[in-house]
């Protein structure tokens, strides 16, 4: 099992039933085809609207936030951008899960642009990190260079302040537990030691420590 | 009361060098096709255009960007127009970029005749600067200002001839909103209906809200 | 022919075709049966539609803003109150017509309540008074014990200030013209002592000051 | 997902006393009846309610100022409902009068995350007392902030139940907006329908916003 799949089938397991989940594109989208089967999901797409499903017949006025083909569910409804945003700021919407570049000790996420080499704009991803009820943080844990994700500071420019619940990566999962970045998982055959080594933050280690658990369900990909 | 509807090749005249437009669509979808190729047509340049992104080089606005019509764009997001990005490095183009939320919630305070809000998005990040925070409850917020344009180009699935539009599926986005916010409105529809085959209840932007309609 | 139906006759022809008009409970509800046969208007009811018209047959879910049975005529359009208060404060509104209780040279306006006496609540008086392109105030010239309602100052609470377009009386009509308050016409019989008697506003006389014309369409109430 | 639908004598089980309620309707046309009376039979008291209006004595949410149920009313018109208008002048209740656009607005902000927004309505009133006044652009504003509630409770025509809701004519009003700004939801409906009847374009409240549902 790849990383990227790993990590998806391990952020399977934070959703509830009947969670409003807004997934980013890539990594996060993954996420749904590996839900368990007691688990059924809302998505939220930011343009707006709830109950995006995969693409059965190709309409063009229907697409996902990447501006993608996609399809609907039973008892989807649309409306327009300033609702899908009242909806995402409101705290209507239960979890977000989105990649990272960084994140730091303090709860601080930069995903959106690296200065002087790609400003693509943050599109709704402020506004998810700012009103999500949970940030899930999907991302692998170094860089490809191997230089950690994980900081004590940020240094690429902010997506939102103190806002990220979770970071799942497919070595370890953290949580901010009272505002403190803390160890609560690690991947199977990777130890605490590994994770120090690829973690440049301070991080407590929870008491419950284990090995992490991961969604059966679903086909490999 | 005058007809609403208008000739494609009536667009022109309300248009103008250095006007400011707001747009709806996002990607391309929901962006109204012929009046973007209008624009194109007419030859007017040094726009500022407003909307939530710059779509594709050869969909939605995007073709405005890459033929150098646009002074300014104001947008959330620009990474799929490679030519946004590209005129904006070399300082051939102002971008102003704005969170989704935040720049829709703008238009509608300025159709809505709001002067601002106070949102918490951007807090503590690079959106931040230059505005005012005000804390309420505990909480810090960034005070956001209304947005308007000269002008408003929307995309409706139906429209009947007074003007009331509905949209269809994700293709209403942005549209209802900037119907709100400009000095004039131009709808495109591919299905132009009686005044009265809309059920009230099923309105999505009034036909006051709207000046014209362009069929296609 | 009454009071009010002289005010609401020439309040009819202020209005042009394709405006989008409030026109208050009471006296202003009026205007509507008296307008020319050029011109049409789509009114807006504050509770959320565009397309108020004469009740036809009587329907649970359609009452206007007074909270009694109405009617709506084909293109009508229903909202929610938000966006109904969009429309009024955003300028979409091209006139609303209100009574009022007092109405001041410096085009204020007091027409919600008596303290100590009458306290309904301003509804969306407010909001209509400030937002709507033209607000033109039809209302019997003096109080019922023959006291001036024009004056040089409001003693009753304030509507909005420095709002008010046009006042219309069974006496005269006045518009504020670049700020000042502006006697542009005299009713029928009336003339310019008697005005200045039942006025305790200061104002000027139009160059144009001249007899008040009335929309002659629509039966006599 | 487990079902939405809540029978009318259970309704009771979502009340305390001292909560705040907001309330869909104009007048009455438009609040949910039902959950009205299930407020009445369940006893509470010291409510919060807001609304447009206290309706008529004996329509809408009338009957629960008239019964004592109600601390504080925030409303923008109580003219019609002569028993507020005795109580609030007798000091045994509070009523907070808001401008009809502002009450609207703020409820809309405390169910869209937003802090609050700038107004003109208001200005150089008894309104504008104790507010923070902002010019913008030579405009002054007043800034509203914004307002929630414990359970919002709305009459629907027609739900799913998934709890997306359609309302119909003038009882659209307040509905869709308390349905944002409240912990939790509670929809009254006539017409009940499965999942899929209604179409995505025709959904004027989403179900994610509406926990439970009372038919009758």
């Amino acid at each position: 099992m790849n990383a990227k799949e790993l990590i998806a089938r391990r952020v399977a397991l934070e959703l509830n039933d009947g969670d409003v989940v807004n997934l980013g594109i890539g990594l996060p989208t993954l996420v749904a085809n590996y839900l368990p089967e007691d688990v059924t999901i809302t998505l939220q797409s930011e343009n707006g609207f709830l109950g995006l499903g995969p693409v059965t017949e190709e309409d063009p006025y229907l697409v996902n936030a990447g501006g993608q083909p996609c399809g609907m569910v039973p008892g989807a409804a649309m409306f327009d951008s300033a609702f899908s945003f009242a909806l995402i700021r409101g705290g209507h919407v239960d979890a977000c899960v989105l990649g990272g570049l960084e994140v730091d000790q303090h709860a601080n996420l930069a995903n959106w642009m690296v200065p002087g080499k790609m400003v693509p704009g943050m599109g709704g991803a402020m506004d998810l990190v700012t009103g999500a009820r949970r940030v899930i943080i999907a991302m692998e844990h170094c860089a490809k260079n191997g230089a950690p994700k994980i900081l004590k500071e940020c240094t690429l420019p902010l997506t939102a302040k103190g806002k990220v619940s979770t970071i799942v990566t497919e070595l370890a999962v953290f949580e901010f537990e009272d505002g403190v970045l803390t160890l609560c998982e690690h991947a199977p055959g990777v130890d605490l030691a590994q994770i120090r080594a690829s973690t440049a933050a301070d991080f407590a280690v929870s008491p419950d420590f284990a090995e992490m658990q991961i969604s059966q369900t679903g086909m490999p990909s | 009361m005058k007809s609403k509807e208008l000739a494609v090749d009536r667009i022109a005249e309300h248009l103008r060098d250095g006007m400011s437009i707001l747009f709806g669509g996002f990607m391309g979808n929901g962006t109204p096709k012929a009046i973007v190729q209008a624009i194109m047509d007419s030859g007017v340049k040094e726009l500022t255009i407003i909307g939530n992104d710059t779509a594709f080089v050869d969909t939605g606005v995007g073709p405005l960007i890459t033929h150098d019509r646009v002074r300014k764009v104001i947008a959330t997001h620009i990474g799929l127009n490679p030519e946004t990005g590209r005129r904006m490095m070399a300082a051939e183009m102002e971008v102003e970029l704005v969170p989704q939320g935040t720049l829709i919630e703008r238009i509608r305070c300025g159709g809505a005749g709001l002067g601002g809000f106070l949102t918490p998005t951007g807090v503590g990040t690079v959106v931040e600067d230059g505005k005012q925070k005000i804390t309420i409850q505990g909480v810090e917020y960034l005070l956001e200002q209304a947005l308007r344009a000269d002008l408003a180009i929307v995309q409706a699935h139906k429209a009947d001839r007074a003007g009331n539009l509905r949209y269809r599926l994700s293709a209403r986005n942005f549209n209802p909103i900037v119907a709100l916010a400009a000095d004039k409105v131009i709808a495109e529809t591919e299905h132009l209906v009686e005044v009265g085959e809309i059920d009230p209840d099923d309105v999505m932007t009034p036909g006051v809200l709207v000046d014209y309609i362009v069929c296609h």
